[in-house]
């Protein structure tokens, strides 16, 4: 017993030692799974049968998979929104309302800009990635030349940028043959092509995936994302070392906007193919758990599959089970305190054990 | 009107510890020590840094809870529940190197704080503040009580930290490097301050590794080494070559193979009427000129917070200075970013580590490079060269003898020492020119810092100019060629190798005598 | 404009503030304590539920407060064990639980309300408070009484954190935590119970939204209005005399929101929606932020 | 985060097992399909909520719920309710339906009108049938829509808040500034200035469906404003404007479905909708075989007023009755002018 109880200590030393926060976040995963399984049960209904359909109504047919797979693409650029300024040392809570900025932007471009289609879609990704970039703007600067807390800043720019797409599509941008506060529907050419055509895979898919492959090489293995993630560890030892901390951390945050803008820009383009009333669902809020639960760029790709996923399958769970859609959103906060109080309790005991 | 406060002789209390042992991660902090203090007595606890002293003494004041071994007071065994609020209603109390002060409340509020109860509304402030004054006055202490504690000097400070503890009828006090942030001067008032309160019946155990203190103040000496109680004697029955040998485990002698380099007569950094500070305040750095030359160590002496730190910070750019200029090899660098700076050989060792010296959570061989990553071979075209780094790393782990499981392991992971090591091994890597220095040895064992000292002194002997700031007067006596001594911002004083004298260079630091 | 359009206009401000004015509080409150209470936006919407669910069972509205109150004592315990006793992060653990009870309050809303029933509780008043208090209440009729105990709270929490010893100790924890260690203040447990007056007075403005405003729930109906408390601390630079006139001022922004579109303009009234955060971001940009509580946002580790 | 350690490929691989397994997991599994030709199957169908929760949400959605009610209970349909479905999900969410076998797909909200359009060619055996709006059917055999002229439906609104209005003032309260509210705001406007030509109609819209205190306080702005009557088209936020209403002593005109429980004291009466009985329309052609691809244009004679249970004088609702039957005898000249969103706002 106590030879197996020190052996446990040694394991969960090198646990700690090897800083698993993969691991981690695997574990909080499965617990907030059990929690999910618990609720259910708790709705009154059979566990088993309630995260099959979950799982069928994100896969099974053709629309789920597209609509599993363009969500998956809005999640993870979002994750990577939240992740890459979070590595610089700057809490960008404000993903969501860069996203409907960005769907907005590739609006106004789509609509208004006389171009051939191929030069209206760059135009409309360039300005959704400009527009999101500058919706992040006003929270960096106020913490720039302020000293602003951005957490505050960048949710009271969520609830501006909501209102302010919403007078668009009520307003200038309205569509004039609709019924309900939208943008026209994007025009058949001027739309994302799908990859392989006629495939249910969005080509947006596949820029997301390289994108986060491309962050995750910018983060590990460029001079870039080694200074950036000197300056979110320590900003002064950045500095003392040479390093322009403010321009890292500007383009840090400017980048992760961007993302986040392009995310409303594909999905305006490719998936949801007008801005309208709720259009840009809760996608920018979901990349904060994502990104504190993937933990890297690679890591963010993988759990936002599964948030998707979730996401997707959700409605489905609910019409054929009953259980509360409403569900998906404890389990998008379950696990990163799951995952917080696991690494921080491991910490102290891998001390613990450490002292013994 | 002196105020006793109280017949400290009939509560004053005995303390034994025994068998304490006390361990963080894999070191042994304490290894198993019995110590007992006597009322009335002045203890010094002596050793090494990291001999053990502070772990022992905050053990006793119930901030940290020991793995074993028991704690008497007054005879009684104490509870689980031991804390500094149970030390302290004992009549224990402690004084911290660092200081436990709010900086944003006045005087009198920190001096009250340990009285005050939750559930007592409205304190006597009126009667506090009588008693406070009354105290402040019998020790001679000159505090203003409504001024905030962050403005006034360090040495107020202390005695706020030491009205504190009287005035919360503290009969037992501990003190922890009480000298380090004081001049000579102050020094010498704070042993004679040591001495009133034993005549008033206090007990004092004065934590130290200057061994002319302990003989100046203590009854007994007590010598820590590496976590192990070595031995307790009194005073006048040994002498201070003894207690040092104790104090080290093998005879060792600092300067067995330091021979400075000759120095140059060309200059290398000039510095002219450097002005740091803001308007409204008095100026940190106040006017500084100074000049070094290749292969040569100057010095930079002064009590902590006479500019020393704001001067370093603007030599190496963390700091806007408002006037003056900084010529380095005729190149004036005054209006240059950090980057500019370092490119131009220009190197920095911080005092703090934590604070500006590595990033903890990026690993080894990513802060080794840190402020060269930009150039050759460290990256191309902005994209790392991983085995340059790799390479790097191995070299710096193998000559600075950095013990590490792998050079990809978050700094955090290692030892403090271990980490000062990585720190100097960047500053003094790839040959700079100048070396701005603070504090290098801070806080290591006996053999880092001998091994970083000889570092130093290779490194100018290399031809780097290099400006050492400390605050240990013998590391600047056995390093440098020439010394500077700050006070108040200014350079008050300069003195050549040769007439290098503890006595003066403290009334410098004073303020009162300029060379 | 003539007088009556003032009065009622001031009444919506204070309408408005009151649940700022809470979340506030318990922002500050865990502020002086060195505690980032991101949390506060959670607690609200959890006693904003809580209040509507215990008026509604019980009848009587003022057991939504008790109800309430108890909700936030909970939040508190679960915020205090992850950011104070663990410790995690006080951020991350602040945004985590604030999506953890938007579905958590959605989901028992929807286990608890089956049916078509919707949910209408009593609201607030002074008539419910008891007989032999009438002569009081019948004058303080005009000022509703979530918002008379959030004036009260403001001027006690004023002159608790600057007039007294206990404000002294409090403050103190926030300013230098390893001080009040070392005067013989146990720093978890001021903060963990800072934490749960926090996560109370966090409830209560939910309490204050709901009994006080509206009494019924609807999904997420807090609205980030717990981040505009937490922008009004920072705005009041910690003090509760400044943040009173914060929260008034964002109050401001709410209530001109829809009087700017009874006006007539004809413009499209999410223009006029914006105004509270756009208003707030404003102060913020004019004003700055001051600097908080030293130890604010950091963990606290006894050996 | 996360750093990079010898464990992580381990890690990973076992997350990769774990995806696997979830894709595995969502695979069509055949025993929960329902077989194919068994005999007395009831009618399959499934119907699409972008809100959650339709059983206590606005007015039009209870009024799809009572709908949905009478196919389970009067007809014995199986009745799927998606709930919660944004807008881009419809399509994914109906063709979910389609495949699964469903026989009837039903859109109650016209922003569901591009999912109608694509999904329904693709599913040929499967009805679609919009519940609302609908201007032009889809490309597909199977489609259906019961279109309710929403203009008439605000004619006969306008004129029961003009009539019983006694300040001479009615409000018109809108959750989302959108055009299908501004036209059955332009009816109200056009038939009350018709039958009381000193009547002063304020428009105001919440911009929220759901956020109840800023139901209550705009709706207050509006009884400050001297309206009686207002009438709010809107979602689960109404219950802040029942109690704006109880608070100044005016009352609300319920929006589709009689809304007289939800606040007795606040509620003069509801313009009904007849949802209901458009789901039976739909139900009974659908078993009789008679169902086709048309659009039911839904008129006057599904509209009706619920009982005002003597909130008005008598005299009050035999004017308003009387007026009401003129209307739907088509004897009100009233012109048909379509008001733009910020013309309805201007005061």
């Amino acid at each position: 017993m106590p030879m197996s109880l020190s052996r446990a200590g040694t394991r969960l030393r090198r646990l700690m030692k090897t800083r698993t926060s993969i691991t981690l976040a695997g574990m909080s995963l499965l617990f907030s799974l059990l929690a999910l399984w618990i609720c259910v049960y708790l709705a009154g209904a059979d566990p088993y049968e309630a995260l099959t359909a979950m799982f069928r109504g994100a896969f099974q047919g053709r629309w789920a998979l597209r609509t599993t797979l363009s969500e998956w693409v809005a999640i993870t650029l979002s994750g990577l929104a939240v992740l890459i300024p979070y590595r610089a040392g700057f809490f960008n809570v404000g993903g969501q309302g860069q996203l409907e900025m960005g769907g907005v932007a590739a609006a106004v471009v789509i609509m208004h800009l006389p171009a051939p289609p191929p030069l209206a879609l760059a135009a409309a990704l360039t300005a959704c990635v400009l527009a999101g970039a500058l919706t992040a703007g006003i929270p960096l600067l106020l913490r720039l030349s302020r000293g602003a807390s951005e957490v505050t800043t960048t949710i009271m720019m969520n609830f501006a940028a909501m209102r302010f797409m919403y007078a668009m599509i009520t307003g200038p941008l309205q569509d004039p043959g609709a019924w309900y506060g939208t943008t026209p529907i994007v025009p058949a050419g001027y739309r994302l092509p799908l990859f392989p055509p006629g495939s249910g895979i969005p080509v947006s898919l596949f820029a997301a995936v390289g994108l986060a492959l491309g962050a995750w090489w910018l983060l590990s293995r460029t001079v870039f994302g080694l200074h950036l993630r000197a300056v979110g560890g320590n900003r002064a030892a950045a500095a003392a070392a040479g390093i322009a901390v403010d321009r890292v951390l500007i383009k840090a945050v400017l980048m992760g906007a961007a993302l986040a803008g392009l995310a409303g820009g594909f999905q305006y383009l490719g998936h949801t193919l007008r801005v309208a009333e709720g259009w840009s669902k809760t996608w920018g809020l979901v990349g904060i758990p994502v990104a504190l639960l993937g933990g890297s760029p690679l890591g963010v790709l993988l759990v936002g599959f599964l948030f998707a996923v979730l996401e997707t399958g959700s409605r489905s769970m609910q019409a054929l089970t009953g259980v509360p859609a409403a569900l998906v959103f404890v389990f998008q906060g379950l696990p990163v305190l799951i995952y917080l109080a696991l690494g921080a309790g491991l910490r102290r005991m891998g001390d613990a054990v450490d002292a013994k | 009107m002196p105020i006793n406060l109280n017949p400290i002789s009939d509560t004053a209390v005995a303390v034994q510890m025994e068998g304490i042992c006390k361990s963080f991660g894999p070191v042994k902090a304490l290894d198993s020590v019995s110590l007992t203090v006597e009322p009335g007595e002045i203890r010094a606890l002596v050793g090494e840094n990291g001999a053990g002293k502070t772990t022992l003494m905050t053990v006793l004041y119930g901030m940290l809870r020991p793995d074993r071994g028991q704690l008497r007071i007054a005879g009684r065994e104490v509870g689980r529940d031991w804390s500094p609020k149970r030390a302290m209603s004992a009549g224990i109390g402690m004084i911290h190197q660092h200081f436990s002060l709010v900086p944003n409340h006045t005087v009198l509020e920190n001096v009250l704080m340990p009285q005050l109860r939750w559930t007592r509304l409205r304190p006597e402030w009126a009667r506090h503040r009588k008693t406070v004054q009354g105290l402040s006055e019998q020790y001679g202490f000159a505090l203003p009580l409504d001024g905030q504690v962050g403005a006034i000097s360090v040495g107020q400070q202390q005695q706020v930290e030491i009205l504190k503890m009287l005035y919360q009828g503290a009969s037992f006090l501990i003190m922890d490097e009480p000298t380090a942030v004081l001049t000579p001067q102050q020094t010498d008032a704070l042993l004679a301050l040591l001495g009133r309160l034993r005549a008033q019946g206090h007990t004092v155990v004065l934590i130290t590794h200057k061994l002319a203190e302990a003989f100046a103040a203590a009854d007994n000496i007590t010598v820590l080494r590496r976590g192990k109680l070595i031995t307790t004697v009194p005073c006048e029955h040994t002498t201070p070559q003894a207690v040092a040998g104790a104090m080290v485990e093998r005879d060792w002698s600092g300067d067995v193979d330091l021979r400075l380099p000759e120095r140059e007569t060309s200059w290398r950094l000039e510095v002219k009427d450097l002005v740091v500070g803001e308007d409204h305040r008095q100026l940190e750095v106040d006017g500084v000129s100074l000049a070094i030359g290749p292969r040569e160590i100057v010095g930079v002496a002064g009590v902590a917070g006479n500019g020393q730190t704001e001067l370093a910070e603007a030599l190496v750019g963390l700091r806007i200075a408002r006037a003056g200029t900084v010529v380095l090899a005729g190149q004036d660098l005054s209006a240059w970013s950090i980057a500019r700076r370092l490119q131009s050989g220009l190197r920095y060792i911080p005092e703090n580590r934590h604070l500006n010296g590595m990033v903890a959570d990026l690993t080894l061989a990513e802060n080794l490079i840190l402020d060269r990553s930009e150039s050759p071979p460290f990256s191309a075209r902005g994209v790392l060269n991983r085995r340059a780094m790799g390479r790097a790393a191995a070299e710096t782990i193998a000559d600075y003898d950095v013990r590490t499981p792998s050079p990809d392991v978050p700094m955090s992971h290692l030892s403090g020492g271990n980490q000062q090591r990585v720190v100097v091994a960047r500053a003094l890597a790839s040959r700079p020119r100048v070396v701005i220095a603070c504090q290098p040895t801070r806080g290591l064992d006996i053999s880092a810092t001998a091994y970083i000292r000889k570092r130093l002194v290779q490194c100018a002997s290399e031809g780097a100019a290099i400006l050492l700031f400390s605050s240990e007067i013998e590391e600047l006596i056995q390093l440098c060629h020439r010394m500077l001594v700050m006070y108040r911002g200014r350079v008050v004083g300069e003195l050549d190798a040769s007439n290098f004298d503890t006595a003066i260079i403290g009334l410098m630091m004073s303020g009162q005598v300029a060379s | 404009m003539e007088l009556d359009w003032w009065l009622d206009f001031l009444l919506a401000v204070l309408r408005a503030a009151t649940p700022l004015l809470f979340c506030a509080l318990g922002v500050l409150a865990c502020e002086r304590a060195g505690i980032l209470n991101i949390g506060v936006e959670g607690s609200m919407l959890a006693g904003a539920l809580a209040a509507v669910l215990g008026a509604v069972f019980t009848g009587n509205p003022w057991l939504g407060v008790a109800a309430a109150i108890l909700t936030g004592l909970l939040a508190g315990l679960v915020l205090a064990g992850m950011t104070v006793y663990l410790p995690a992060d006080q951020i991350a653990t602040g945004i985590a639980f604030n999506l953890v009870s938007i579905g958590v309050t959605s989901f028992i809303y929807r286990l608890l309300v089956e049916g078509g029933v919707r949910l209408m509780a009593p609201s607030l008043n002074w008539g419910q408070a008891g007989g032999w208090l009438e002569p009081l209440t019948a004058r303080l009729a005009i000022i509703p009484p979530l918002t008379l105990l959030a004036l009260i709270l403001v001027i006690g929490v004023q002159v608790l954190l600057f007039s007294t010893g206990p404000g002294l100790l409090w403050r103190s924890v926030g300013e230098s935590a390893r001080a009040a260690h070392a005067a013989g203040l146990s720093v978890l447990r001021v903060r963990s119970l800072a934490l749960l007056g926090g996560s109370v007075l966090g409830a209560l403005g939910g309490a204050a939204l709901t009994l006080g405003w509206v009494p019924t729930f609807v999904d997420n109906m807090t609205m980030g209005r717990g981040f505009i408390g937490l922008a009004a601390v920072y705005f009041g630079r910690w003090r509760p005399d400044l943040m009173f006139f914060a929260c008034l001022l964002f109050g401001a922004g709410e209530a001109l929101a829809f009087r700017a579109q009874a006006m007539g303009a004809g413009l499209n009234p999410y223009y006029y929606l914006m105004l509270p955060y756009v208003l707030t971001l404003a102060a913020v940009a004019i004003v700055g932020m001051a600097m908080g509580p030293r130890d604010a946002g950091k963990p606290f580790l006894r050996g | 985060m996360s750093k990079k350690h010898p464990g992580m490929r381990r890690v990973l691989a076992g997350l990769s097992v774990l995806l696997v397994m979830t894709l595995v997991a969502g695979c069509p599994r055949p025993a929960a399909q329902p077989a194919p030709g068994a005999e007395k199957d009831p009618v399959q169908a499934a119907v699409i909520f972008s809100i959650v929760n339709p059983a206590r949400a606005g007015g039009w959605d209870r009024a799809d719920w009572a709908g949905i009610l009478a196919l389970r209970e009067e007809f014995g349909w199986t009745v799927t309710v998606a709930e919660g479905v944004p807008y881009g999900q419809v399509a994914a969410t109906a063709a979910g339906f389609a495949e699964a076998g469903y026989d009837i797909v039903i859109f109650p909200d016209a922003g569901m009108t591009d999912a109608w359009h694509e999904v329904s060619p693709k599913y040929p055996k499967t009805w679609f049938v919009m519940m609302s709006m609908a201007e032009r059917l889809p490309d597909s055999p199977r489609v259906a829509a019961w279109s309710p002229d929403l203009y008439a439906y605000g004619q006969m609104l306008g004129v029961a808040a003009a009539k019983s209005s006694r300040t001479g003032t009615i409000g018109l309260l809108g959750g989302v500034p959108v055009p299908v509210i501004a036209y059955l705001f332009s009816g109200a406007v056009e038939a009350a200035r018709f039958v009381r030509p000193d009547i002063r109609v304020v428009t105001n819209f919440v911009g929220d469906w759901v956020d109840v205190t800023a139901h209550r306080e705009i709706t207050a702005l509006q009884v400050r404003e001297g309206a009686d009557v207002v009438f709010a088209l809107t979602g689960p936020g109404i219950l802040g404007s029942y109690e704006a209403a109880k608070a100044g002593g005016a009352r609300i005109i319920g929006h589709a479905w009689d809304l007289h429980e939800d606040a007795p004291d606040a509620i003069l009466t509801s313009m009904i909708l007849d949802k209901p009985r458009m789901y039976r329309d739909l139900a009974r052609q659908f078993e009789g075989g008679m169902l086709e691809k048309k659009t039911v244009h839904v008129g006057v004679e599904y509209f009706k007023l619920a009982d005002f249970r003597g909130a008005v004088p008598q005299a009050t609702v035999d004017a308003i009755d009387q007026l009401v039957t003129r209307l739907r005898a088509g004897e009100l000249p009233i012109p048909r002018v379509v008001h733009s969103i910020d013309d309805l706002l201007k005061r």
